[in-house]
């Protein structure tokens, strides 16, 4: 008498374990197929910007970092929406397994920021907008960490980080927002880039090594939801036949 | 009218039970037993919709039981006293109920105090009774209850044998009066129903 | 549903009331904490009045949240926060009661106060009503906020670590704002605009944040 | 189409070699350990959760 929604058969961990497992290889690879070309691309072929010299070349680790950053905690949002409406177990899983790499890619996108601001502002830090956002971005993912962290039972880990998740993408735009007009009022330390037109060569390099950070972050958090899985169906009939399995 | 068909509990990782399933109609007291940890108050609990089951259904008057409808016709008793030690048993009750979108008149209140043995005390803060008394506080609210379901968690416990003989006799007149009761009790005590069911876990 | 939230809101005040160590503490810390700011800036009255805002609205942010763990902790240990998500209504009035009620003993008297405490830093007339008005307006908002973090971390160990790890990301927009106009004000600029933003913040935590932390509660009444 | 003249050039970065080779250094390195810690934690678990397993079907026998 299972009449439930279809989605919880690809969602079941006993099938999407091995699936993830067999994945894992394929994300690498194009990761780092990627990585290899946007690193020639970005770090031999194209050419120096005329205003910053070679210094600019650290956005071929700056601009991917703060997108994944920004982009894994939607996708960790949206698992934590499909979590809450269908009650599925892998959600909460798939939203834990993220959390880790996306505070990594928080934590980049503000090293390289102030490596990249030190050179060109003049200082490691500026009060900017977008580093601000950044930075806040990092303590949302330590609260959602240390949140599903101090929950033993996981259900109720699941479902509350979910909804903090859900809180905190209401609150992002807002956040950026006000940050953005402060930023604006309090002019001074604000140095604005000047825009210069990219050249195509850096704008290709950019966009392979997003596409590199990408593929890693999702091969990362398929490693890491399989942990999860072991630890958390470690009663079930097929961890208990996988482990015993491993024994051999 | 109370029917749970096919319930299964899962607490952390184990699996409390499952493929339980009853009726229980007007009048009748449902007895709820088991050791420590084979899942009374988780029933209890999902019986009062605020633990979702892992599978099965509950069904009140035949609709599912996750309504504000289904609410105002239940009355739970936790183990928990639900009283404020900062406030008099008097207000107390009150709160409780205007909380509870329950009428009580001041009048009724006092007279349902007097009842359990709290006479003279309505005015004192909570936090000076003794524990027997402040759960006496918390049953008096079965006194001027018309709501039809009652679920009990372990109802007894530190009463003396003359508040237990009182608890028996106001669950008694609830059934009598058409009303259904579910309970968890270690003490068997004699309580006139309708029907008698037994339900044993674990 | 108006009556409702009345019943709560009188019968939590009624609780503030006859246990007013929490709310004097939170007071008493608030006044402490910006009078601490001269001793260690030093009284060049500029440079005062310049920081002023930020040290008033910074420590109203933390002293509103100093109450914020025993929000609902109270009524989870004694079994009424059971019996609430029990009644015949949606919790959320109820925790919208909850929340009105906090402010009223730990925003409220923050905003009287804090022209008392701005005159320690040679504020103006109008800035010291900028500081009232902004910490009047924007407190409501803090406590909505603040109530979804108290929920989430219900019944955990070091809770209260954990509230101020979720919940101070949130607050940002709020002190920007609130700062923002007394600033605005000190240097003549009108806080009007930052006023009307931190009032679009309070009504819309007031409306949203009670249903996020009712279903916060459900779930840790699990 | 290589745009350094030498791989002296390419390490100086135009005077900005401290800065970008931080950059991609710390991320190198990140991106080093994270698998890694993720591949020990893994065996870690699958150990302990075998050693829970014999001794499940130990008291089983018994």
């Amino acid at each position: 008498m299972t009449d439930r929604f279809n989605l919880y058969r690809f969602s079941s961990p006993a099938t999407f374990y091995p699936l993830a497992g067999a994945m894992i290889p394929y994300f690498v690879a194009v990761s780092a197929l990627f990585g290899i070309a946007g690193l020639w691309l970005g770090m031999l072929v194209a050419p120096t910007d005329f205003q910053q010299g070679e210094g600019y070349r650290i956005i071929f680790i700056h601009v991917p970092a703060s997108w994944m950053s920004m982009f894994i905690y939607l996708v960790m949002a949206f698992w934590a929406a499909i979590g809450l409406a269908f009650n599925t177990r892998l959600s909460g899983m798939m939203a834990q397994a993220l959390a880790p790499t996306g505070a990594l890619m928080a934590f980049l996108s503000l090293w390289t920021g102030a490596l990249w601001g030190k050179p060109m502002w003049g200082a490691w830090w500026v009060w900017d907008a977008r580093l601000t956002s950044e930075l806040i971005l990092l303590f949302l993912y330590i609260g959602y960490m240390a949140l599903t962290a101090a929950i033993d039972d996981v259900r109720r880990a699941d479902k509350a980080g979910g909804l903090l998740l859900l809180v905190g993408v209401v609150n992002i735009p807002i956040i950026y927002f006000s940050v953005k007009w402060w930023n604006t009022l309090h002019q001074g330390s604000s140095v604005n880039l000047a825009k210069s037109s990219m050249a195509t060569t850096m704008l290709w390099g950019m966009l392979l090594m997003a596409m590199c950070f990408w593929m890693y972050s999702i091969a990362m958090a398929l490693m890491r939801v399989r942990t999860i899985m072991l630890e958390r169906e470690r009663h079930t009939d097929w961890v208990k036949k996988l482990i015993a399995g491993d024994e051999k | 009218m109370l029917e749970a068909d096919n319930l299964e509990c899962v607490r952390g990782e184990r699996r409390l039970f499952a493929g339980i399933g009853f009726t229980l109609a007007a009048g009748e007291l449902l007895y709820l037993q088991g050791k420590n940890g084979s899942g009374k108050t988780s029933l209890l609990r999902m019986l009062i919709g605020l633990l979702p089951p892992e599978s099965g259904t509950i069904r009140w008057r035949g609709a599912a039981i996750k309504s504000d409808d289904y609410r105002a016709d239940l009355c739970y008793l936790g183990h928990l006293n639900a009283i404020k030690e900062e406030l008099t048993p008097l207000e107390n009750l009150l709160a409780g109920a205007r909380l509870a979108d329950a009428r009580l008149s001041e009048v009724e209140a006092l007279a349902a105090l007097e009842q359990v043995g709290l006479a003279g005390r309505e005015d004192l803060a909570c936090k000076y009774l003794s524990q027997g008394q402040k759960r006496r506080v918390a049953l008096a609210r079965l006194v001027n209850e018309k709501r039809p379901l009652w679920i009990l968690d372990e109802p007894f416990v530190a009463l003396d044998s003359a508040a237990v003989d009182w608890l028996a006799g106001i669950i008694s007149a609830h059934l009598q009066r058409g009303g259904l009761a579910v309970m968890t009790t270690h003490q068997r005590v004699d309580i006139a129903a309708g029907a008698l069911r037994e339900l044993r876990l674990g | 549903m108006l009556t409702l939230i009345a019943a709560v809101i009188k019968r939590d005040l009624k609780l503030a009331m006859r246990r007013q160590a929490d709310m004097v503490s939170a007071i008493f810390f608030f006044i402490i904490v910006v009078s601490l700011f001269p001793l260690g800036i030093g009284p060049e009255a500029d440079l005062l009045r310049k920081l002023a805002p930020g040290v008033l609205w910074v420590a109203a942010l933390l002293a509103t949240m100093l109450s914020l763990p025993r929000l609902f902790a109270d009524d989870h240990r004694d079994g009424t926060l059971e019996q609430l998500a029990l009644a015949p209504h949606p919790l959320g009035l109820v925790v919208t009661g909850k929340v009105i009620a906090h402010w009223l003993v730990s925003g409220l008297p923050l905003a009287l106060i804090a022209p008392v405490l701005g005159l320690q830093f040679d504020l103006s007339t109008e800035a010291l009503l900028a500081v009232t008005l902004s910490i009047l307006i924007g407190t409501p908002a803090l406590s909505g906020i603040g109530a979804i973090g108290a929920a989430l971390t219900l019944g955990l160990r070091g809770g209260g670590v954990l509230i101020s790890l979720l919940v101070l990301p949130l607050y940002i927009p709020v002190l920007i704002f609130g700062a923002g106009a007394v600033d605005a004000t000190v240097t003549g600029l009108g806080g009007e605009g930052h006023l009307s933003l931190l009032a679009a913040l309070t009504f819309a935590s007031i409306g949203f944040a009670p249903w996020a932390a009712a279903a916060a509660l459900k779930i840790a009444l699990e | 189409m290589i745009h350094w003249a030498s791989f002296s050039d390419f390490l100086a970065m135009g005077g900005y070699g401290l800065y970008v080779w931080g950059s991609f250094g710390v991320t190198a390195f990140v991106m080093a350990i994270e698998p890694i810690t993720i591949r020990r934690n893994r065996s870690a678990t699958i150990i302990r959760l075998q050693r829970q397993l014999r001794a499940e079907t130990r008291n089983a026998a018994q």
